[in-house]
C-alpha cells in the first residue's frame, strides 16, 4: 500500500505541505501512525527500523520543511545512535533513550483517545439547535457588570492586531544620529574658519539632535579635526579648524 | 402530535425570525403547504390547550413560537436581576486602549480602533469606569479620558500598574510564527 | 402543567443559552431550587412523552431547549439555521489538553501536541471555547488557558467532570503526579 493513500487530497493543491499539515496534526500524529500501522509494540519500539519508515514518510508527504517533522527525524536518529553505544552489563545508571520518547507517544495517544470523546459530543450537539430569536427588549435597569481581566486582554490583543500600525509601541527611543552631526559640523567648517555651537545645532533641537552634536563634536576633536574652546563657563562653545595641538 | 407537526415545532424554534407557510413547505419535499396550515394549527391548539408558557403566533410576514405576554415580565426582571451583563467586544477594546494610553482622546481613540468611539466613550462614562481626567493641548483642546477607580475595582486590581505589560501580551498572542 | 413548568417553559424558550436551576429560580421570589428541578422533571418528561420536536437537557452549566437531531437536517436544508462549523483535527488536541490540564500555557501545550499551537490557540479564543485564567510563574509569567462554560455548551457537557477521568481512558497515565 502507498504510504499516501490515506491522504486524501495529496497533490491537489500546489503546496501539499498545507494538506498534509491538515491530515497528519504533527510528527507525535505521524509517529503514532507509524507504529499502528506497522504493529510494533508502544513499549518496545525498534527505533532503527522506526527511523527509516519515518524518514520515508515525510519524504513521501514531503514534510521536509516542516520544523517540527525534522527535529521528530533528529530526535529519532539520537536515539538510535544512542542504542548503538556499547555498554557494560549491570550498568545500573543505565536509562533507555527510548523512555522518553514513549512517555510522549503515551501522552499523546491519552490525548487522541479525549478527542475522539470530544469529536463524539461536539458532533452531537452541533446536531441539536438553540434558540436564535431574541425579542426586543424593553429598556433594561442598569444590570451589574461581569467584567473579567482575561477578556479585557483578548480585547487589547483584538486593538493589537486590527491596528494599522503598531500604535501601542510608538514610544520608542530616537536613534542618535552622530555620523549625520559630523556631515553637518564639517560642511560647516567647509565654508568658514570658525563656528559656533549654534551654527551647528538648530534652534529648538530636540534633544536627540543636541546629544548627537555634541557626540560628533567630541568625535572630530578626538580625530583632530577640530578644535574646541569655551572662553569661560555656560558661554558658547567655539569650534575651530585650527588644531589647538596638544593643549587641547 | 403528527410527525411534520413535531418538525415544524423544530423548525419555528431553530430559527430566528417568523417563517411564511408557504416557506415552511420546503422543509419536506412530500408535504404541501395545506399540509403545513393544518400542521401548524395543530401546534397552536396543542400551545393552547395544554398549558403551555409559549404560544404559536402568526406575525411579522410568518409564523413564530413566543413566550406568553403574562410571562416577558418575570423573565425580564430575572434576566436583569440575575445576568451580569457583559461589555460589548468593542466596549471592551475602547476600554482597553484607554486603560493603556490614558489619558487619551477621543480622536485618537478612533485613530487606533479605525472606527469612532463616541457613543461607546458615553455608555463607559456613564457605567463609571473611564472618566474626563483632562483636557489636551492643541485646537479644541480636547477632552482626555482615564480609567476610574470602579475599574481597578471590576478587574480586581490594585492599581494600574498591575495590569498585564501589553508587549508581554503581544509576545504571547501575536507574534507567534504562521505555520500555515 | 402547573404554572412554574409553564414559567420555566416560557424562560428557558426566550433564552439562547443553558441556565442553571440557580438562576431560574430567580424569576418567583417564592420557589426554591428544589421546586424548581421538579418543575424542570415535569416539562423533561412532557417535551418526551408528548412527541415535541424539542427537548429539554441539562449541559452546559444549565438547563436549555434544544431541537432533536433527527430534524437538523431538514432545517439546515431549509435554510432555517445552519451548524456551526465543525473544529479541525489540531483544534480538538489543543482543546483536549487545555481541558484535561488547565490552567495551562502555550508553550507546554505545544509540547504535548509536539507542534506550536499559537494559532489555533488564537482561534480558540476568538470563538470563545478557552480564555486567560492566569499567568503563570517563572519566565515572562507566561497566559495560562482554561476552557469557558460556551466550552461545555458546545460540547454539551454538564461540567468538565463529565469528560473521562484519566484513569478511565485506554492509556492511563501520568504515574507521577502532576502539580497543577
Amino acid at each position: 500500500m502507498d504510504d499516501v493513500s490515506d491522504a486524501p487530497v495529496a497533490g491537489a493543491y500546489e503546496g501539499s505541505f498545507v494538506v498534509e499539515l491538515a491530515h497528519f496534526n504533527g510528527p507525535l500524529d505521524l509517529l503514532l501512525s507509524l507504529i499502528r500501522d506497522e504493529k510494533i509494540d508502544i513499549y518496545d519500539i525498534p527505533i532503527a527500523r522506526v527511523c527509516e519508515q519515518f524518514l520515508v514518510r515525510m519524504r513521501d508527504l514531503e514534510l521536509n520543511d516542516a520544523a517540527e517533522y525534522l527535529e521528530m527525524a533528529a530526535r529519532l536518529l539520537r536515539i538510535k545512535a544512542h542504542l548503538l553505544l556499547p555498554r557494560r552489563e549491570s550498568d545500573d545508571a543505565w536509562e533507555d533513550p527510548r523512555a522518553e520518547l514513549v512517555r510522549r507517544l503515551l501522552e499523546y495517544q491519552q490525548m487522541r483517545e479525549v478527542v475522539y470523546v470530544l469529536e463524539r459530543l461536539g458532533e452531537d450537539r452541533r446536531n441539536r439547535f438553540a434558540r436564535t430569536y431574541s425579542p426586543e427588549l424593553t429598556a433594561p435597569p442598569q444590570a451589574p457588570l461581569a467584567l473579567s481581566l482575561a477578556e479585557l486582554l483578548v480585547a487589547v490583543d483584538r486593538v493589537l492586531r486590527a491596528a494599522k500600525k503598531p500604535a501601542l509601541h510608538e514610544v520608542v527611543r530616537r536613534a542618535l544620529d552622530v555620523d549625520g552631526a559630523i556631515t553637518t559640523i564639517r560642511a560647516v567648517l567647509a565654508l568658514r574658519q570658525r563656528a559656533r555651537w549654534r551654527d551647528v545645532v538648530r534652534v529648538n533641537a530636540e534633544p536627540w539632535e543636541v546629544l548627537s552634536a555634541l557626540l560628533a563634536l567630541l568625535e572630530l576633536a578626538r580625530r583632530n579635526e577640530l578644535s574646541l574652546a569655551q572662553p569661560k563657563p555656560f558661554a558658547d562653545v567655539e569650534i575651530s579648524r585650527e588644531l589647538a595641538g596638544e593643549a587641547a | 402530535m403528527n410527525s411534520l407537526a413535531k418538525l415544524l415545532e423544530a423548525a419555528l424554534f431553530a430559527s430566528p425570525r417568523p417563517i411564511p407557510a408557504e416557506e415552511l413547505a420546503g422543509l419536506d419535499p412530500d408535504v404541501s403547504v395545506k399540509d403545513v396550515r393544518a400542521a401548524l394549527e395543530e401546534l397552536r391548539l396543542m400551545f393552547d390547550d395544554g398549558g403551555h408558557g409559549v404560544e404559536l403566533v402568526e406575525q411579522g410576514g410568518g409564523w413564530q413560537i413566543l413566550t406568553r405576554p403574562e410571562y416577558t415580565e418575570a423573565i425580564e426582571r430575572a434576566r436583569f436581576a440575575s445576568r451580569p451583563q457583559r461589555l460589548s467586544g468593542a466596549a471592551l477594546e475602547t476600554l482597553a486602549i484607554i486603560a493603556y494610553r490614558q489619558p487619551i482622546g477621543r480622536a485618537e481613540v478612533a485613530d487606533i480602533r479605525g472606527v469612532d468611539a463616541g457613543a461607546i466613550l458615553k455608555s463607559l462614562l456613564e457605567r463609571g469606569l473611564v472618566e474626563v481626567v483632562a483636557r489636551g493641548e492643541g485646537l479644541g483642546r480636547p477632552l482626555l479620558y482615564g480609567t476610574t477607580p470602579l475599574f481597578l475595582e471590576q478587574f480586581a486590581l490594585r492599581h494600574l500598574e498591575e495590569l498585564p505589560r501589553v508587549d508581554e501580551l503581544a509576545i504571547a498572542l501575536r507574534r507567534e510564527p504562521q505555520p500555515l
